[in-house]
């Protein structure tokens, strides 16, 4: 741990004519968040923030919580799932959030019961996902509606969907054998596939190029417009940050291990570690497109309102830098 | 035996003891202000409450994310109108009244024994402190390992939060057993069973209807607790309700949950209040809280 | 608090006036008439007695007296002088020691601390419970318990003091002693008091005037006034004589109410 | 104004009174004895409670799942050996403590003025119990929304979850005040806040004490689901740690960290028993739980 | 139950004995000597009165007797017979009416229903409450929850009758018809009493005996035979005589042992 500064409750969003700012950045302690935790550890971030900017970290078990905290002004950005933002986004009308950058992609798997081998077989049993309207609950759903099976929110219809939280419990009951499997992000889909699930459907395999945004880095619009180059050393931090990992998986995974450590008290097991990375791909790219048909997804299998996600993304200040670095720039 | 009892003091002293009745009054007269004194100070403090909360969300406080009392009760509105909801109340208040029943049970007899026997006492009376203290969350994966994701896991979480609080009212209400009246009971031949059916429970139902009251609050933490991570087919409940809404960060919808988990709460706490009245007027205690 | 111990300029009349009260416990049914019309007064600086049968409505009467409970119809006032009343059970805090329940009522009227501590010793060392003081209400017996409450009222510096059977549970040679002690007080003080006892004899030896109540529903059935020298005793001749003449009153009353 | 006592009767009087102390005996002979005899049946309860557990381990039942007593005190006593486990024990007893000390304050408050004003109590006196109701988790959003990601947002979740079973302790106290003793305090001139200081506090003290047990049960589901949601950086929690154990299915660990809840909520309820132990002999009823 | 109202063959000699008896209350510095070497023994269907001041352990001697508690020192018995215990204070249960606190006892040995019945409306019209069977305690006037206390204590059917100042609240022409009463079953019952009171004149009406406690710690340091004929009046020259026989006594004790 290398950036916490608890002192204040900081308003840095208004910014208030003060040279000094204070960032406070959300994220969730899990892998699918490394950018974050491996920005930290190995002190990306503070170095591009620079010394006018305090950082202040606030951490949290899931994105709900922290959609609330942006919409409740108490974040000025944050590391967080294409659902939260799409919330964050449709809550506020367009007013309270931009995306800015992805930061992660993949990692998500349906495992089954062994025995199961063909989606047909799925008609009549229980799977597990993570939350009601999550990502990879409307990815099960729009999955089994584009072959023929029906779900209903409250767990009805040929393949009864139940959000099982936190997510170990569905790898318990999966391990006792309550449900015959479960669309799970890492390391849960490992950890049932250690317990003798199969994966049946690797997400990845159903996005074009194998890409799909896992986790986003949001702003409130507030604090960008205030402070567009605090933004901008966030922004280096993060793309120091995905690029450390990508050159040193291993020691990435050992930075962000120690980071969970701190955080959680205790890090993962070396092998859900392995397993997370592996599933996952660290990338500054949001992949605009699969946020859009995932907000899509969801719609179709109702559990969002028609929304337009026009104006969702800033990418400017990111392509500036990627240009600056001489990588592909990205594209809404 | 009989007793007989020496007729001419007795017959001169009757007059010393004759009851005087008062004509019957106006009995009845009362019930519509009865009610209406119960009423009032309740509807006001709703209205005072969704006057405030208006306030503050006009005020722009935080309005990205809290809603306005207009849309959360025009959901909780929408969400009467449909089964589910009306469904998801009764599975959840079935489960609720089966797992305090059951609770009731445990937590008596626990709470029975440990407070009367010294060593029990000893050994697991701040345990019961201690259950009470771990949050309703621990139980759920002891639950699903013991029965699998049935309703039986959600009760167990349900007694297992509740149980521990009914039996800590037990014991607190003994712990302050009057003594004259312990030894009133036993100098009258009562002993051990008796004298806990006759004195020891009849002396410490105040304090055992406040366990029951807190039992019942335990109970339903457990209870949504277990709703959210057991869930069973075809049984919305208030707490898969709960946990999707404030998934999806539908705080409007969260809100109109709460509300109905309050109202709910609420009614219940009436029926308590009823029991917990007729005690009061029973031991004439019930004009106490006139200043 | 009126220190002088002459009558109060200001106060004029009776220290009780007790005007037709009525008190009916309950609704309906099983109502329940305590009190008739009862109609009583105490001047200022007068010791009355009250006699009556076991539920006739004496200690409701007190109760009403000291503005506890509300008369069903009539008035009643003590023309605001300040009103003690000692309970038929001696009514003290579990929680406090013999020296802090009588210590209570000094608290509630701002002495403070050095000379409450005083006042303590002396109300204790009066009623013969020095040694006492530091007990709790559960370890003194029934007698000591009602002598504790004795102090705690007599600690209240009241000018009218409503008295309730306060030494019923007292052996003989300790209530003559309390006998004086009340009077003492009664006499420096100016005290008006009303004393509740079954003890006819008590009454006579400490009122100036015993008023009888009738049985259920109580009304005032009789007057004697005590107009022998005192210090009386118990047992003197004209004590036991004038409680003979009450005995019998009573007794007459009774078997014509029972008719 | 001094009183004055007649000399000659109490002279004579005075021998009634006078104590006899009695030789001081072997006071402090017991103390060790009144240990082992609060000691033994907990040891006993804890070397049962082992056994079984290993029996339940040996016969294989859930072994997959369901670690053995071996594996899990290792674990512990592994735990133990770290800074991290103390550090978070600290945290963790530390928001505890802070925010039970608000509850009482805000709980007692509101629990004196619902149970003294007739109106307020039809009001929300119901309310109270439908508070606890809610589960503790709801008011996880509201404290991020009003504190963001911070310590306070804890204590906010423990205030919102301890409070009310304060308050509604005071309420059931003050419901079963002997009205003698209310009547007692009221002669002697006692009038509102004096008489909630001296008579009507002290006399629901016993119920008062019972609620405050109840409050800190609550207060510590509060704190687990706060501190699970919220994780302050650089202050490790046994709510992080709970959730972080289950969430990768350790229940070695996880059962671990119950055990060290468990161990603070004895530890606790033990000092609450001095408190009622107090109390209880001051009020004369320490005897009562002797069959 | 023995319904016999003969001398059972099998219990010989007294019906309570107390014997060297001593009670110490806490310990060290705080001990309190309550009772110190009393031996008192009562003859099978005798009636003891008990005397005493206030405080000197007359209530803990009849619950040791009762044994509620246990003797510091010293022996008891009561040779296995049933033994009732009338207490100071009423020690109704409040949560019960009249009629259902004196129906308890009968509850607790086994009487079947419509007999306990009939039972408790006996007591209750021997007492003189028959009206107020289905009131609550807290609905009763002291005297009242006395007479409802001895009608409990009466209910017990046992041979040993223990009671503690059982008349103290009653006016005294209720206490006259109970005196009767008492000594009626008393005799009809063969009952052995052991009768504590603070009014020496009650204690000659009933007693066959009158035995003197001296105050703290209660040693017994007199007995007075009362040979005269039953039933004898409270008020009656006899009574009278041998009262004040008594109390000087006692005063003579006092003087001494203050000294
Ligand atoms: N709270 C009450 N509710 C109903 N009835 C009551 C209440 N208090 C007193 N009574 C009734 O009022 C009558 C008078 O009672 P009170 O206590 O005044 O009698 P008392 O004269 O003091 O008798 P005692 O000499 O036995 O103390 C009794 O019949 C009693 O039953
Ligand atoms: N539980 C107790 N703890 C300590 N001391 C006690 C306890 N019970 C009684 N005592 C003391 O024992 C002594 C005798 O008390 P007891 O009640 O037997 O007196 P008593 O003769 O019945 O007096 P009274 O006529 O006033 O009722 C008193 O000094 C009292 O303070
Ligand atoms: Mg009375
Ligand atoms: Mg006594």
């Amino acid at each position: 741990g290398s950036s916490s500064a608890s002192s204040g409750s900081g308003s840095g969003s208004s910014g208030s004519g003060s040279s000094h700012v204070t960032l406070r950045l959300g994220f969730l302690a899990n892998i699918t968040h490394a950018s974050a935790l491996v920005g930290l550890n190995k002190g990306f971030f503070t170095k591009n923030l620079g010394s006018g900017v305090t950082l202040k970290t606030s951490v949290f078990s899931s994105g709900t919580e922290e959609t609330t905290a942006l919409l409740a002004g108490q974040l000025d950005a944050a590391y967080v799932g294409p659902n939260p933002a799409i919330n964050a986004w449709q809550k506020s009308s367009g007013k309270a959030i931009k995306i800015i950058s992805g930061a992660a992609s993949g990692g998500a798997a349906l495992v089954v019961k062994s025995g199961i081998t063909s989606v047909s077989q799925l008609k009549g049993k229980s799977l597990a996902t993570p939350s009601l309207g999550n990502t990879q609950d409307v990815a099960l759903r729009y999955y089994l509606k584009s072959h023929g099976l029906t779900t209903t929110q409250t767990g009805g219809g040929d393949v009864s969907i139940k959000p099982i939280k936190p997510n170990s419990a569905a790898v318990l009951q999966f391990k006792s054998g309550q449900i015959d499997g479960g669309w799970e992000p890492a390391p849960y889909d490992s950890e049932m596939v250690a317990d003798g699930g199969k994966v049946l459907v690797n997400e990845a395999s159903l996005w074009p190029g194998g890409k799909f945004v896992t986790t986003n880095l949001v702003v409130a619009q507030s604090f960008l417009k205030a402070h567009a180059s605090v933004v901008s050393g966030l922004l280096k931090g993060q793309i120091a940050a995905n690029d450390y990992i990508n050159k040193n998986t291993s020691a990435a995974e050992t930075a962000a291990n120690a980071e969970l450590t701190t955080l959680l008290g205790k890090g993962l097991k070396s092998s859900a570690l392995a397993a997370s990375f592996k599933e996952i791909t660290f990338t500054d790219d949001p992949i605009a497109s699969s946020l859009a048909t995932d907000a899509k997804h969801a719609v179709a299998v109702g559990l969002l309102q028609p929304v337009s996600l026009n104006g969702i993304y800033d990418l400017g200040p990111l392509n500036t830098l990627l240009k600056a670095d001489g990588q592909a720039q990205v594209s809404p | 035996m009989a007793i007989e009892t020496p007729q001419e003091p007795a017959a001169a002293l009757a007059g010393l003891d004759q009851l005087e009745l008062a004509p019957p009054q106006q009995a009845k007269r009362h019930i519509l202000a009865k009610t209406w004194a119960a009423a009032w100070p309740k509807l006001l403090a709703l209205v005072l409450a969704l006057v405030i909360w208006q306030l503050v969300y006009l005020s722009g406080f935080k309005s990205a994310i809290l809603p306005g009392p207009a849309t959360t009760l025009t959901d909780l509105w929408h969400q009467l109108h449909h089964a589910q909801l009306w469904s998801a109340i009764g599975t959840t208040l079935r489960r609720a009244v089966i797992g305090f029943a059951l609770a009731l049970v445990i937590g008596t007899v626990v709470g029975a024994l440990v407070s009367r026997i010294r060593p029990l006492r000893a050994a697991v009376g701040s345990l019961i402190t201690a259950l009470q203290t771990l949050p309703s969350i621990v139980w759920v994966p002891f639950a699903i390992i013991l029965f699998g994701a049935t309703t039986t896991a959600i009760l167990f979480v349900v007694v297992m939060t509740a149980a521990p609080a009914i039996a800590n009212g037990l014991i607190a209400g003994a712990d302050f057993l009057p003594p004259l009246l312990l030894r009133a009971g036993k100098t009258m031949g009562l002993r051990r069973v008796s004298l806990y059916r006759h004195v020891i429970m009849p002396a410490t139902l105040p304090a055992f209807v406040t366990g029951l009251k807190q039992g019942w609050a335990f109970g339903w933490h457990g209870l949504i607790a277990g709703e959210v991570v057991v869930i069973i087919l075809g049984q919305p409940s208030l707490g898969v309700f709960l946990s999707n809404d404030q998934d999806q960060a539908d705080m409007a919808g969260a809100i109109s949950i709460i509300l109905v988990i309050l109202a709910v709460g609420i009614a219940v706490d009436l029926l308590f209040n009823l029991v917990n009245g007729r005690i009061r007027r029973r031991w004439g205690v019930a004009d106490n809280s006139a200043s | 608090m009126t220190t002088d111990p002459g009558l109060d300029e200001t106060r004029t009349g009776a220290a009780i006036r007790i005007d037709e009260v009525s008190k009916t416990f309950g609704r309906g049914d099983t109502a329940l008439v305590a009190l008739d019309r009862v109609s009583l007064s105490v001047a200022p600086g007068e010791f009355v007695c009250l006699i009556g049968a076991s539920g006739c409505g004496k200690s409701t009467l007190l109760s009403l007296v000291a503005g506890l409970d509300a008369p069903s119809s009539g008035e009643l006032s003590t023309g605001g002088r300040r009103t003690a009343l000692m309970f038929q059970e001696s009514a003290l805090f579990p929680w406090l020691t013999a020296a802090k329940n009588v210590e209570m009522p000094l608290r509630a009227s701002g002495v403070p601390r050095a000379e409450r501590r005083e006042r303590v010793a002396e109300l204790l060392d009066l009623v013969q419970l020095s040694a006492f003081g530091d007990k709790r209400p559960h370890e003194l017996s029934g007698g000591m318990r009602q002598r504790v409450a004795l102090a705690r009222a007599l600690a209240q510096d009241a000018d009218v003091l409503l008295m309730d059977e306060p030494f019923g549970a007292l052996d003989a040679m300790t209530r003559d002693l309390l006998h004086e002690v009340l009077e003492g007080i009664w006499r420096r003080r100016q005290l008006s008091i009303l004393f509740v006892t079954h003890e006819v004899r008590e009454a006579v030896r400490l009122g100036d005037r015993v008023v009888l109540l009738s049985s259920r529903p109580g009304r005032v059935i009789g007057e004697f006034g005590v107009d022998f020298e005192r210090p009386r005793g118990m047992d003197s001749a004209q004590t036991v004589g004038l409680a003979i003449k009450i005995k019998d009153r009573l007794r007459e009353e009774i078997v014509r109410h029972g008719h």
